[in-house]
């Protein structure tokens, strides 16, 4: 599906104004943690956006080469802070990749509960972030309120709320204890009814249709091109979900669970209907609104609000999975274990993008070479690109619809 | 497998050095100077179509203290790693690209590899950060820059033989 | 005591204190300053109070709005003290001054629209004798002296030498300037559909039941008070378009240099004009000092002795202390409406984005001056062919206040005012005036004002 | 008690009078005097505010208002703007030249005698006394200011009824005409300011270095564009053990 886009903005100024050099960031209340853009601005008009990175540079990967692989689990959780749980997962399927470990029955349905948890989790916070971008400071107050639930129930699962550390190579550092189910059942319970209340405090609240809908419009082509991935790219129209498309090892995780790729079906326009019969008929859906262009701000955003919901039918099927699993839920490798010399390269569908991680061993228990390729480094590439021509006001919204995380795009 | 290197090998020649299918990622081996023809056509070609350009990443094989040095299997060599994958025909690939640590051997001139930034956009940023951090330059790269750290920053600090600078604008290093 | 302070027949405040305090006959210039510095205290504790409230309701309320407490602990179970403890804050805050800021416009600039908005105050009624200075243009005045807040934020926006400041400050100038048309078309409607400017007549001509109200006089009137809220909301910088200070964007705009006690200068013209224009709303549409059910009306007929009633308005026939207790429940029931309208504009601010710069633009020029042009022509129309309405009031009984010697108007029956000096071309010329003017039925008692004014030199 | 009947003398009117004419006429000179445009623009708003208050003081309050909406509410607010945007810092200093000077105080010198001349011609202002006796009769109150200008300028002259030429009597020689005069000529204005403003949008004119690299861009894209990608639920495999994976998914397709 081509998006013909011709590009409105053409404006040419007959009178040379000197065009001003502004830099937003790093610290901006609007850029995402510590982000610098240089704005070469002529008025209103943003005629060149330069994205300087590496404030939040701790080089991870040179501590990679001093640490064996279960050391350096707590560096993952640190790179996207706002979805550690996802992060762990990546790091652990990499190294189970190159130890050729397989995991038990009960481990897989309990990584599939916390990494969809994790992922309903960040994209909470994306939302309400997004909201701040635009102006309106309620939702995020509302989606927070609800992630503390969720960070509860990680608390109870593994101790931390933030810098989780939990599912290691090999499994995880524990069990759920004993309730934590249906706990997770009443909050999924309880958070239904608080999905359409955020579809009418943002998706089709008509100035934030105004101020999103045909801005930042990214075509296919460009999306594949600047290696955007996650939520970005399935904006831009491309069915490409790592959770169906990924490599063997990671797509046997979600074996046998029912859910669909969030992206806008070329002929029907529509996105996949949410199954409404599953959550009662409390969620009603807002359509697409005629000013959103497949690609713009509005599709990344209402992507991601659509994922919240596959994610809530997966963590509901994987409770019953793994209440019926039995065996043990995966004990952790050993401390200093041997790697085997070669290398390994996975990624995972983590809540921005995919998260790929990149092993190098030459046979000892400390990895040679450790590399993390983040997903919002890709993302972030874009905005020069989008940026380009809009006005001042719309650089945060298209910053903020790529929901990037400075500490993933540093590492 | 098999198709593809033969389809490669009567292509480029001898440009494809090295074909390994045992390991658990299995990649080919590619000279530097035929890597850009490569690249276009894994790019162009519509059975293949490696549209994706997941990651590149460059290893420094070199043992610093030379007890280890003698026993290792490898002369010091660096490689640059590029991840494709395809969005169409889900498949993905490996290329690797050996170039030595230093350009002919003396210190200081950083190794070159032609830039594919041409073909991925996105291998603008992810050149930018292999230059910053591993020192590897790129011949033809639009803005190369380093991306992480401090344009003024010396050393390339992801270099198994960095040495971390005592101070920096007054800041204390070690 | 009070009784006589009120019934002190044409004496004004100055007369009474140099007479019973300092003894003098005749005031002289030091009476009429302590009078003078008495009046401007007492306004601008209008503006003090008004912020000291209004900045812990705001916190309230958009803790409310957003499923949290707001603040609880600073002074008591509902935190009210706590606008008191942000004010220490703000007076301890160190005060600095950008090094390449322009310093002696960064000092000047946010007492300039502090005084702006603080000096709307003065032609502002609060009840029927409640007015701080009473000017007979009320309204325009009003108007004038809005327009010239934007002037405080232009100069700091200049004065702060940063970039962003700059970019909040010209962005405030466009959307204020550009803002004013349909405010100014959106009060233009009440004024002329009570034909005059003097807001103590306007609140006058609203008394009685609410219908009375002029937003319920016609259905345009009813469009303009809505279309006149949101273009006060924007030319106060408030809620979806209060660009000048867009965090996400612009930082603090215009403010972003100021800390300690000059920024808070910027925040009390804030909510004071927030304060204003919504009283300037309930006067101009919501009846002003008249409680939707006529209490005031009914306290003053209970008291009213019979004999002065037909003499003249109901208010001189009743005894001073009883007009005194009906002005307190006009104040209080103006103050009430105002904060009402504030209220609403915090609501709004809560729950809805910002707009764009060019959406502001595009909302004032292509949705708020149109509509407000069609209900100027609308309620003109709907005015002179005379239409039903739901007001019952009979707007000529109540001239502009300066013809109040004439209220008990000489006109008799017929029409005719035997006053009148008696030359023959006279009635031509009254019919003359009268084709041009808006056709007046010819019942009516009261002399037109235009014509009055030959009588009242 | 003393001291109060001492200074009894000031009359108020008069202090702010000096107040404000002293105001506009020192700042009016530092508009001349200073070089920071944006200073000397904010000087410009402080005299024709006092410009403003004096009329207050005169009892036209409707003009006073006017002036404030008009000059500074709207002209400075523009003046200011344009200043605002214009003085950067190379453009913020502005010096004069000295032969500027001589050429200046020669025209200005000489509209100040005519005004003075004019001024001393007027013989109601000549005897202080009987503009004092006005002043006191004036009573600021009930100024009636605004209903007779609205009237005349709706070309009733309500203040001439009892003037003895007939037209004037019957009220028909208002500023009807020049009223409406005025105001078709403002909107032509208006409309040539709005029409040369306009930002000329031209596809050939020069396009800068940005805007050409991002309209091939475009370009590029739109031919690229038309591959349909099919939403296939097929893991990804490494190309080069392309063979033995085909076999795995069609069994994969089998099993589901």
């Amino acid at each position: 599906m081509s998006t013909k886009v011709d590009d409105p903005r053409v404006i040419e100024f007959d009178v040379r104004t000197d065009e001003m050099l502004i830099n937003m960031g790093p610290q901006h209340p609007s850029t995402h943690g510590v982000l610098r853009l240089i704005l070469r601005t002529d008025g209103e008009i943003v005629s060149e956006v330069e994205p300087h990175l590496g404030y939040l540079h701790r080089c991870a990967e040179k501590i990679g080469e001093n640490l064996t692989p279960r050391q350096w689990v707590p560096y993952t959780d640190r790179m996207d802070y706002l979805a550690g749980m996802n992060m762990n997962l990546g790091w652990a399927l990499v190294v189970e990749k190159l130890l050729e470990h397989d995991l038990p029955e009960k481990a897989r349905h309990l990584r599939v509960i916390i990494s969809e948890m994790g992922r309903i989790a960040s994209h909470l916070v994306g939302m309400g972030a997004y909201g701040l971008d635009l102006g309106t400071f309620s939702p995020f107050l509302y989606a927070f309120r609800e992630r503390e639930k969720i960070l509860d129930l990680f608390e109870k699962a593994c101790g931390a709320r933030l810098t989780y550390s939990y599912l290691t190579p090999g499994g995880a550092t524990g069990d759920l204890p004993p309730g934590w189910v249906d706990e997770c059942r009443d909050f999924l319970a309880q958070f239904k009814p608080c999905i359409p209340e955020f579809h009418e405090l943002l998706t089709n609240n008509q100035i934030f249709i105004g101020r999103t809908a045909g801005i930042g419009v990214m075509s296919a082509a460009t999306a594949i091109n600047y290696g955007c991935t996650g939520p970005v790219l399935r904006g831009s129209g491309v069915p490409y979900d790592l959770r169906f498309n990924g490599e063997e090892r990671y797509t046997e995780m979600y074996e046998g669970y029912q859910f669909d790729v969030i992206v806008q079906d070329p002929e029907t326009g529509k996105y996949p209907d949410p199954h409404l019969e599953e959550f009662g008929d409390d969620l009603d859906y807002p359509e697409i609104p005629k000013e959103a262009i497949l690609g713009d701000c509005w599709h990344r955003f209402y992507v991601r609000m659509l994922e919240v919901v596959q994610a809530i039918r997966l963590v509901e099927q994987a409770l019953d999975k793994y209440e019926s699993a039995s065996g043990d839920w995966g004990q952790p490798i050993k401390l200093t274990q041997k790697l085997p010399k070669g290398e390994a390269y996975l990624e995972t569908e983590a809540p921005r993008g995919q998260m790929g991680f990149y092993l190098v061993s030459t046979g000892d228990s400390i990895p040679w070479r450790v590399r993390a390729r983040s997903s919002c480094f890709c993302n972030l590439s874009v905005t020069s690109e989008l940026c380009r021509g809009t006005l001042l006001a719309d650089v945060p919204a298209i910053v903020g619809s790529l929901d990037v995380v400075m500490g993933e795009i540093d590492r | 497998m098999s198709d593809l290197v033969s389809q490669l090998k009567e292509r480029f020649g001898d440009g494809i050095v090295d074909v390994n299918a045992e390991t658990i990622d299995d990649w080919i081996e590619v000279t530097p100077d035929v890597l850009l023809d490569v690249c276009e056509f894994l790019a162009g070609d519509s059975a293949i179509k490696l549209d994706m350009l997941n990651c590149i990443t460059a290893v420094d094989y070199l043992h610093t203290d030379p007890k280890k040095a003698a026993k290792a299997d490898f002369d010091p060599h660096m490689q640059v790693v590029y991840h494709l994958s395809s969005i169409e025909h889900k498949h993905t690939l490996v290329l690797k690209v050996k170039v030595d640590r230093w350009k002919n051997g003396e210190e200081g001139s950083l190794p070159e590899v032609p830039s594919v930034a041409g073909i991925w956009r996105t291998a603008d940023w992810h050149e930018r950060e292999v230059y910053d951090l591993s020192g590897v330059l790129f011949t033809g790269h639009p803005n190369m820059k380093r991306i992480l750290c401090p344009d003024d920053w010396v050393g390339y600090p992801l270099r198994k033989d960095y040495e971390m600078p005592l101070e920096y604008h007054g800041i204390r290093g070690r | 005591m009070i009784g006589s302070l009120v019934s002190t027949g044409a004496s004004t405040v100055t007369e009474f204190i140099s007479q019973n305090i300092f003894g003098l006959d005749d005031p002289n210039w030091f009476m009429y300053l302590l009078c003078g510095v008495i009046a401007a205290v007492l306004v601008l504790h209008v503006i003090a109070v008004g912020a000291l409230f209004f900045i812990w309701a705001e916190r309230k309320i958009a803790g409310r709005i957003q499923d949290r407490l707001g603040p609880t602990r600073v002074g008591g179970k509902f935190g009210w003290l706590q606008t008191l403890a942000d004010g220490v804050k703000l007076i301890a805050k160190e005060d600095f001054i950008p090094r390449d800021a322009d310093a002696p416009l960064f000092k000047i600039a946010p007492y300039i629209a502090f005084a702006a908005s603080f000096a709307a105050f003065l032609a502002l009624p609060f009840a029927d004798g409640a007015v701080a200075h009473h000017v007979n243009t009320a309204v325009f005045f009003v108007l004038a002296v809005l327009g010239l807040e934007v002037f405080g934020v232009i100069l700091a926006g200049y004065a702060s030498g940063s970039k962003w400041s700059l970019f909040g400050a010209m962005r405030e100038a466009a959307q204020v300037v550009s803002y004013e048309v349909p405010l100014g078309m959106c009060v233009v409607i009440p004024v002329f559909v009570a034909g005059t400017m003097n807001l103590t007549t306007i609140g006058e001509m609203q008394a009685g039941w609410f219908n009375n109200w002029l937003v319920f006089h016609d259905p345009f009137t009813f469009i303009a008070a809505i279309v006149y809220f949101t273009c006060a909301t924007a030319s106060v910088n408030r809620a979806p378009f209060d660009l000048a200070e867009a965090e996400s964007e612009l930082v603090a705009g215009f403010h972003t240099e100021y800390s300690g006690l000059r920024w808070s200068f910027f925040f009390m013209a804030e909510y004071g004009s927030m304060f204003l224009v919504s009283a300037l709303a309930s006067i101009l549409f919501f009846g002003g000092w008249h409680p939707p059910i006529p209490i005031d009306i009914w306290i003053l007929e209970a008291f009213a002795d019979p004999d002065l009633v037909a003499a003249g308005p109901l208010k001189d026939a009743v005894p001073s202390l009883v007009t005194f207790l009906v002005m307190l429940i006009g104040i209080a029931t103006l103050v009430a409406k105002s904060v009402i309208g504030v209220v609403v504009m915090m609501w709004v601010r809560w729950t809805f984005p910002r707009l764009r710069i060019d959406q502001v633009m595009a909302t004032c020029l292509k949705y708020c001056v149109p509509i407000a042009a069609v209900c100027f022509v609308g309620s003109m129309t709907w005015e002179t062919l005379d239409l039903p309405s739901m007001n019952t009031i009979n707007r000529y009984e109540i001239h502009e206040d300066w013809s109040e010697d004439l209220a008990v108007s000489t006109v008799g029956e017929d029409g005719v005012d035997p006053e009148w000096p008696e030359d023959e071309n006279d009635d031509e010329s009254s019919e003359v005036m009268d084709g041009e003017e808006a056709p007046i039925e010819e019942d009516s008692v009261a002399v037109q004002n235009g014509l009055s004014l030959q009588e009242g030199e | 008690m003393g001291i109060l009947a001492a200074v009894n003398r000031v009359y108020w009117h008069e202090f702010f009078f000096m107040l404000f004419a002293g105001i506009s006429v020192v700042f009016a000179v530092c508009v001349l005097l200073t070089q920071n445009i944006v200073r000397m623009a904010f000087y410009l708003v402080l005299s024709l505010g006092s410009t403003a208050g004096l009329f207050f003081l005169a009892g036209a309050e409707f003009v006073g208002a006017m002036q404030l909406m008009i000059y500074v509410g709207g002209t400075l607010v523009l003046l200011i703007f344009g200043v605002m945007l214009t003085a950067q810092q190379r453009y913020v200093k502005m010096n004069t030249h000295p032969t500027d000077w001589v050429l200046a105080t020669i025209v200005g010198g000489s509209l100040l005698v005519l005004l003075i001349g004019a001024a001393a011609g007027v013989d109601s202002w000549k005897d202080a006394s009987a503009s004092k006796k006005a002043l006191a009769e004036l009573d600021v109150d009930d100024a009636r200011t605004a209903t007779p200008l609205g009237l005349a300028l709706t070309g009733v002259r309500v203040d001439k009824l009892d003037s003895d030429d007939p037209a004037l009597a019957n009220g028909q020689s208002g500023y009807l005409l020049p009223f409406i005069i005025v105001s078709v000529h403002l909107l032509v204005v208006l409309i040539g300011a709005a029409y040369m403003a306009r930002t000329k949008r031209s596809a050939t004119a020069p396009v800068g270095r940005a805007e050409r690299a991002r309209l091939n861009i475009m370009q590029m894209e739109h031919e690229t564009d038309d591959v349909v990608y099919s939403a296939s639920k097929q893991s990804s495999s490494s190309l080069l053990d392309s063979d033995q994976s085909q076999a795995e998914e069609s069994t994969d397709e089998a099993q589901e």
